[in-house]
């Protein structure tokens, strides 16, 4: 008992002294919320470093990097609890499903703001987003495979998801599919799904099952699963196609192309613009290959070891993209 | 199709390594009467050792770590709840938590990343990649990864130790009636550690084997392979027989699940359902024919 | 001779226990976390209050802290009971989804109102009783293992319900994968305007009561708990065991389902993919850590809820890292079902008996 | 020299609160049978116990053959030459009587693998050499109760122990049983063994031990010669309570038939007929093998006939469960089916009379919890109300099955072994109640091992032999003895 007293005084005092330990009026504060964890995952990286370059450009921001982990169903309650801390004025972070929660959250506290990049919600006046043209992303990688599938003799790709969600249904499978169809319009697509984003193990039986039916390229849309398709692909002496340059790493032989997100450049600039003051509040914008921020990464090992011919077609589907040809012009989401 | 039944074989055996292993042991602490959850933590603890030493010293030290780190591990789990008196279940339920906790913790510590590690010098090779092209046997044989065969290996090892041995003979004693090896002058208590350290280090085997398919470490990266396992045991009705014919057919079913995705027609996310409905059912179904086949006898 | 059995019996003294054994684990959460606070911190003494005190500094945070602990009070009372009667359900965490599920259908298909919460409440107890019911009739008519028959439905139901979530019942217009959203006429009310807090806690906190009750001061109760010991012994004494054999699995997945409609009718609003994140498992973990006390079910869910949002808390304002805090949960919880030899007990007995 | 000697021994057990042992001593010589007697609970149990290694004294000595030593562990006193055949039964019941002998000493192929073959001729030729009938390959579960105690005796011997140590070991065995027991226990004692022998049975006592010692509340009250002794003077020194002369009083007088065999057979017990009536006690004296097990659970319920039928007040045994009639089932496995070990004695107590109270009553806590008190004191069962049952020694979990059962008012009892593990005193009492039960008119079925009991008990008296009955003359119990082992031959 008298323990529990005694630690009850010790808490009643930390509490009391740390009351005024508040910092005084300051600028903004910005909080970076990352649905998952950052490390390894580039796409958030970006996010972070970006977000970081425009903070830094303006002395006396507050920043701060928050890790929401894997579990979705977290992610609610750990933007409330950011929201509810008082701490921050303006909430960045990326995924096509954070919206839906931000809108939550700004119902509860108004005085918060949201970016979102890689996600698409328009007239809510507490939010920003800017959504990717992910169906050029998946184009890119699409023609990619499917010319090499023709190159090496096969007329069917592969697609594994780690599950079905909206920008895949949406974007992404339609894309690539585009792609397929452009490089060669006898191509098939193969939809193979994991089920989570993390069972490798899964994802390699899924991938060896389809390499071993002919089929030479994958695209591997499954987070930390994805590796098991890069294992595959290995044994197998096949190929597989990445959605953004984390691919070359993870699996410098057999990743033979990434399509790319300049999302460093997005965040750091419009995190800028937001600090600055500009109203962009409300406003849900798409980016695309025209205006630079989808691409494709040359600089792989597997790419570069392609045939001369192959990466000349495709620097040529580059350039046209870059130019709007084909269009994948998307007014909303 | 004719290439059809092979490729099930092939992916069945893939898919059977881990899960025997680990299987196996957790039948070794069901020989002592207790239920080790833990199964599932104890796999990501192997396969995290097997990256994380095999990253720096080498796939041989990979293994062996992947080996002694889980046993060792395992024993301390057994060793807090018996001295504490803790309920093993909960200490298992918490291991659960403790080693993917910890192994993000010590990657971000080795390898600067919470993520996917990938090392493609830990990765296995198949046994004789030249050998696939022999009918029938190239693919279902030959076309496995060697880290595949060594887990099998080791299972059998572990299926030896439990059904062969004055080990197993005093495990299965222990569990059946503490005291009968304590009158033999044995401690209980020691042979439920060890057959911990046993589930461990076979769990090991199973993460070892996980990683090395995959050349990563994963988070996460056990996937319900342990708990895949639990099912295994019980279904198998704590027996040795009956947990590797559990485990086959329950690899057979997922791989199963995994190849009707070719299909198009059949929802990919339903297909994962399949193995444990049918399980459950032939569970019911095969326990009411038992219960029929008593009535019968006593009326 | 027998001063023994004069004794007047001791008062609860199991819940004592429990409730004693919980309060030095959440001394030792504290301890853990100002160890981890000074070894990962730069501002120790801030993570420390961020990680302890978070939770609790405001009525709001409190009524966050104890909605979020109502749930897995519901799910851990439903897990209690099934334990007494013996039967070792590892099912909760599927019963849980398919409630959530099937609340949140309901919820978004009825007529809005409180009709509509109270259709959704009762589907959601539904959904996690029809996952539990295939084990509890398999174990009634035909003996099959119940820890296996729970376990497998209720990975069938995690499959199936994702599945469905994301496949033909999701919200088209929405980018979450989710359900369609249920009108907020039908989501459960708040109590308190601008607090978090609904009616659900009040609910968990009598449905604990109310299985207290009926444990220790029901006929039924004390029946059903002998028979959760020796079920054998329960038959020969003419007790009603065929209903033991199946009802407290289908309680159990009530409470479950019960769970999960909280889950999809409070903040969430609608069924989220992969919203039982983990409750079925908690829910094992705080009815052991209850050590089979319905009352300490509340602080220990309490317990558990404050280690998740306390974590929480001090990711915002600190660098603690998030598997930090999951790390000291997981010792907590070894801790909390430590029994330090049954002192209690023989100081109870006064220490002369002989055998 | 003694052989072996304990000295100044205490022990108590913290968890339970209990203090066993407060200074025992017991010395026992080459080539003597030493009984060690004492009332439950007196330690007895506890100092075997300690004897053999599997306990730790927490104060006190130890001197095996004049040198003193400290047994850290059972294998030390293994070593030293001490076997132990338990009170309850430590067989690993899944596996062969070969392989519970060997375990711990199991002998290897190419020092790996279990030699079961070896394990299996070593226990057939310990088996033969002791003139025992139990296989070795054959599994426990499958083995009567007097083939499991073969077994345990087997197992203590394997080791070629000179110090045995027997805890009631005939408790569970029939006369002829025990005279192939006491056979070879002499034939130890000749060949130089020291054997403590732990036993209620104050005439297997007189008929065997060569020395007594008398442990009561935790020492050793005395040391005599067993020539010093008669029956009535043994009981007396075990439990002074007077209540030596036992006996049969009260008379039967049958009415109507309540349990009816009707050529009712299953597994090893043949076609059966018996009708027990009311106001009556039937005794079946029983005999080796599970033709006994069989006719307890097909009196209790447990198991319905292949052939024939067993009834119960007009009703098949299956539906009578579902009518509330009063039975009580006093059965030999005590903790498998008379008790829940791991709930409270206050609910154990209760069991049988939870559904005479309204929900008010039980809900308010003060009537039951009463009710349980007087009950437990009713049959001298000694123990904390809300501590596990676990905690009670043999003696009181029996006394609290009969407090239970007998306290139903019961219009029919079947009961299974009613003095197992009871000394003297509480045996009387017990034995007092069953009759007492009788006498307001229940129908009684005793089945037992112990001679002594159907002698003492039954108003009619059967003998179960090869899976059939055949009355006998219940007055004479130097005819039962004899018709038992007359029946063997």
């Amino acid at each position: 008992m008298k323990r529990i007293v005694f630690l009850a005084l010790a808490v009643a005092g930390l509490w009391s002294c740390g009351g005024t330990g508040g910092s005084p009026a300051k600028p903004a504060s910005v909080a970076v919320f990352v649905p998952g964890v950052a490390s390894g995952s580039p796409i958030y990286e970006m996010l972070v470093s970006g977000a970081a370059r425009a903070v830094e450009e303006r002395p006396g921001t507050e920043f701060k990097v928050i890790e929401g982990g894997y579990d979705q169903s977290g992610w609610l309650d750990a933007l409330k609890a950011i929201a509810a801390s008082g701490e921050f004025d303006l909430i960045v972070t990326s995924n096509p499903a954070l919206p839906e929660l931000c809108v939550k959250v700004a119902a509860e506290y108004p005085e918060v703001r949201f970016f979102v990049a890689d996600a698409y919600m328009d007239g809510q006046r507490a939010i920003h987003t800017v959504l990717y043209n992910q169906l050029e992303q998946g184009y890119l990688v699409g023609y990619l495979a499917g010319a090499l599938s023709v190159h090496k003799g096969s007329n069917r790709a592969g697609l594994i998801a780690a599950q079905r969600y909206p920008t895949l249904d949406r974007l992404i499978q339609p894309g690539f599919e585009a792609g397929l169809l452009a490089a060669d319009p006898g191509m098939k697509l193969e939809y193979r799904e994991i089920g989570n984003w993390y069972d490798a193990n899964r994802a390699a039986e899924l991938a060896a099952s389809l390499y071993n039916d002919d089929v030479e390229v994958i695209l591997a849309v499954a987070g930390g699963a994805g590796q098991g398709v890069i294992a595959a692909a290995g044994s197998a002496g096949a190929s597989v196609v990445w959605l953004d340059g984390a691919g070359y790493q993870l699996g410098p032989d057999v990743v033979v192309g990434c399509a790319t997100l300049a999302q460093d450049r997005l965040v750091y600039e419009r995190v800028s613009a937001l600090l600055d003051g500009k109203d962009l509040w409300g406003v849900a914008d798409i980016v695309g290959a025209t205006d630079g921020y989808v691409g494709f990464d040359r600089d792989g090992p597997a790419y570069k070891a392609l045939p001369e011919s192959l990466r000349a077609e495709m620097d040529t589907v580059m350039a046209k993209l870059a130019e709007g040809k084909p269009a994948f012009t998307l007014d909303s989401f | 199709m004719n290439s059809f039944l092979p490729e099930v074989a092939m992916v069945t055996i893939a898919a059977l390594a881990p899960i025997l292993a680990a299987a196996l042991g957790g039948l070794a602490t069901e020989y002592v009467g207790v239920l080790n959850i833990a199964l599932e933590g104890l796999i990501m603890a192997g396969g995290f050792a097997y990256v994380a030493v095999g990253g720096t010293w080498g796939p041989a030290a990979g293994m062996v770590a992947a080996i002694t780190v889980p046993a060792v591990l395992a024993l301390a789990q057994d060793g807090f709840a018996r001295k504490a008196r803790a309920d093993a279940f909960v200490v298992g339920l918490a291991m659960n938590m403790l080693i993917p906790g910890a192994a993000s913790v010590m990657s971000e510590l080795i390898f600067g990343t919470k993520g996917v590690v990938a090392l493609s010098a830990l990765a296995s090779g198949t046994l004789a990649p030249g050998a696939v092209h022999v009918p029938v046997v190239g693919p279902v044989l030959f076309s496995q990864r060697w880290s595949d065969i060594l887990a099998l290996l080791a299972s059998a090892v572990v299926a030896l130790g439990l059904a062969l041995t004055p080990f197993g003979l005093r495990l299965r004693a222990a569990g059946m009636k503490p005291e009968s090896v304590e009158l033999a002058g044995l401690s209980p208590g020691r042979l439920r550690d060890g057959a911990y350290a046993l589930s461990g280090a076979a769990c090991g085997v199973a993460g070892m084997a996980m990683a090395a398919a995959i050349g990563a470490w994963v988070p996460n990266l056990s996937a319900g392979r342990g708990w895949i396992a639990l099912v295994a045991i019980y279904l198998g009705r704590k027996r040795l027989k009956g947990t590797f014919l559990a485990s086959l057919s329950f690899a057979a079913l997922l791989a199963l699940a995994t190849l009707a995705q070719a299909v198009p027609s059949l929802p990919a996310g339903l297909l994962g359902a399949v193995p444990y409905l049918v399980t459950a059912v032939a569970v019911i179904l095969g326990s009411a024919a038992r219960g029929q086949y008593a009535r019968k006898i006593k009326a | 001779m027998n001063e023994l059995c004069a004794l007047p019996p001791p008062p609860q003294s199991r819940a004592w226990e429990a409730l004693r054994r919980l309060a030095l684990s959440s001394g030792l959460a504290l301890v853990l976390v100002f160890m981890v606070s000074v070894l990962v911190s730069d501002e120790p003494l801030k993570a420390f209050r961020a990680f302890s005190l978070g939770p609790l500094n405001s009525a709001r945070a409190l009524a966050t802290l104890l909605e979020a602990a109502a749930p897995l009070m519901l799910s851990a009372t439903g897990a209690l009971v099934a334990f007494k009667a013996g039967h070792f359900t590892l099912g909760g965490e599927g019963q849980v989804y398919a409630g959530a599920f099937m609340a949140a259908l309901a919820g978004a298909w009825c007529p809005e109102g409180s009709f509509g919460l109270l259709a959704a409440v009762m589907a959601g107890v539904l959904g996690g009783t029809l996952v539990a019911a295939p084990a509890a009739a398999g174990k009634r008519w035909a003996g099959a293992d119940v820890l296996l028959v729970t376990f497998l439905l209720s990975q069938a139901a995690l499959h199936v319900v994702d599945w469905a979530i994301s496949g033909p019942f999701r919200d088209a217009g929405n980018n979450l994968i989710a359900m369609d959203p249920i009108p907020q006429a039908s989501l459960l009310p708040r109590l308190v305007h601008n607090l978090p807090l609904t009616p659900v806690p009040l609910v968990a906190g009598l449905v604990s009561v109310g299985v207290w009750i009926f444990l220790s001061r029901t006929r039924c109760g004390t029946m059903l708990a002998l028979y959760g010991r020796n079920s054998r012994f329960a038959a020969l004494q003419n007790f009603p065991v065929r209903s033991f054999e199946w009802a407290p699995i289908i309680f159990a997945g009530a409470m479950h389902g019960l769970a999960g409609a909280a889950l999809s009718l409070g903040s969430n609003g609608t069924a989220v993919r992969g919203i039982s994140g983990g409750l079925g498992w908690n829910a094992i973990g705080a009815a052991l850590v209850a050590g089979g006390e319905p009352l300490a079910v509340v602080p220990a869910a309490v317990l558990f809820s404050w280690l998740d949002s306390g974590a929480r808390q001090a990711a915002i304002f600190t660098e603690l890292p998030p598997d930090a805090a999951m790390i000291i949960k997981a010792l907590v919880i070894m801790a909390a079902t430590a029994k330090p030899a049954y002192t209690r007990l023989k100081a109870l007995l006064g220490g002369r008996k002989r055998t | 020299m003694d052989a072996l000697a304990l000295v100044g021994i205490h022990k108590s057990f913290p968890d339970t609160g209990t203090v066993a042992l407060s200074g025992a001593d017991l010395r026992v010589a080459r080539g003597e049978i030493h009984a060690l007697v004492g009332e439950n609970g007196a330690g007895k149990s506890t100092l075997a116990r300690i004897a053999c290694g599997m306990l730790a004294p927490d104060r006190g000595g130890i001197e095996v053959r004049g040198s003193a030593v400290a047994f850290r562990s059972r294998r030390d006193a293994e070593r030293a030459g001490i076997g132990l055949v338990p009170q309850y039964s430590m067989l690993a019941e899944g596996l062969t009587v070969a392989q519970n002998i060997s375990l711990g000493h199991e002998p290897r192929r190419l020092g790996l693998f279990y030699d079961s073959r070896r394990a299996e001729y070593e226990a057939a030729m310990l088996a033969q050499r002791y003139g025992f009938s139990v296989p070795a390959d054959a599994v426990v579960a499958a083995l009567g109760p007097s083939q499991r105690r073969e077994a345990e005796i087997l197992r203590a011997m394997a080791r070629g122990a000179d110090i045995l140590v027997l805890d009631e070991p005939t408790s569970i065995l029939d006369e002829s049983e025990t005279r192939t027991l006491f056979d070879l226990l002499r034939r130890l004692r000749a060949a130089g063994a020291a054997i403590v022998y732990i036993s209620h049975r104050a005439r297997e006592i007189l008929d065997l031990a060569d020395r007594v010692t008398v442990l009561r509340d935790g020492v050793a009250l005395t040391t005599l010669a067993a020539g010093q002794l008669d029956e009535c003077g043994l009981a007396e020194l075990i439990a002074p309570t007077g209540a030596c002369a036992s006996g049969r009083d009260g008379a039967s007088a049958p009415g109507q038939p309540v349990l009816q065999f009707l050529g009712a057979e299953a597994g090893p017990l043949g076609p059966v007929d018996l009708v027990v009536r009311s106001g009556e006690i039937v005794g079946v004296a029983a005999f080796a093998g599970n033709a006994m097990d069989t006719l307890e659970d097909l009196s209790a319920g447990v198991r319905l006939p292949d052939r024939g039928t067993v009834a119960a007040f007009g009703l098949s045994m299956d539906r009578l469960r579902r009518r509330g009639h009063r039975i009580a089932y006093i059965p030999t496995d005590r903790e498998g089916r008379g008790m829940s070990l791991r709930s409270s004695l206050r609910d154990n107590v209760l069991a049988g009379r939870l559904s005479g109270y309204s929900p008010v009553e039980y809900a308010a806590r003060k009537t039951p919890h009463a009710d349980a008190l007087a009950l437990a004191k009713s049959m001298d069962v000694q123990g904390h109300m809300a501590a596990p049952a676990e905690a009670l020694s043999g003696g009181n979990r029996q006394r609290l099955v009969l407090a239970r059962e007998l306290d139903k008012r019961p219009e029919l009892v079947v009961v299974a072994n009613p003095s197992q593990g009871l000394d003297p005193a509480a045996r009387s009492k017990a034995l007092g109640a069953i009759r007492k039960a009788r006498d307001q008119g229940a129908a009684v079925l005793v089945l037992s091992q112990d001679p002594d009991d159907i002698r003492d008990l039954a108003d009619r008296a059967f003998v179960l032999y090869r899976g059939k009955l055949k009355p006998i003359d219940s007055e004479e119990a130097g005819g039962l003895s004899a018709l038992l082992t007359g029946a063997r031959t």
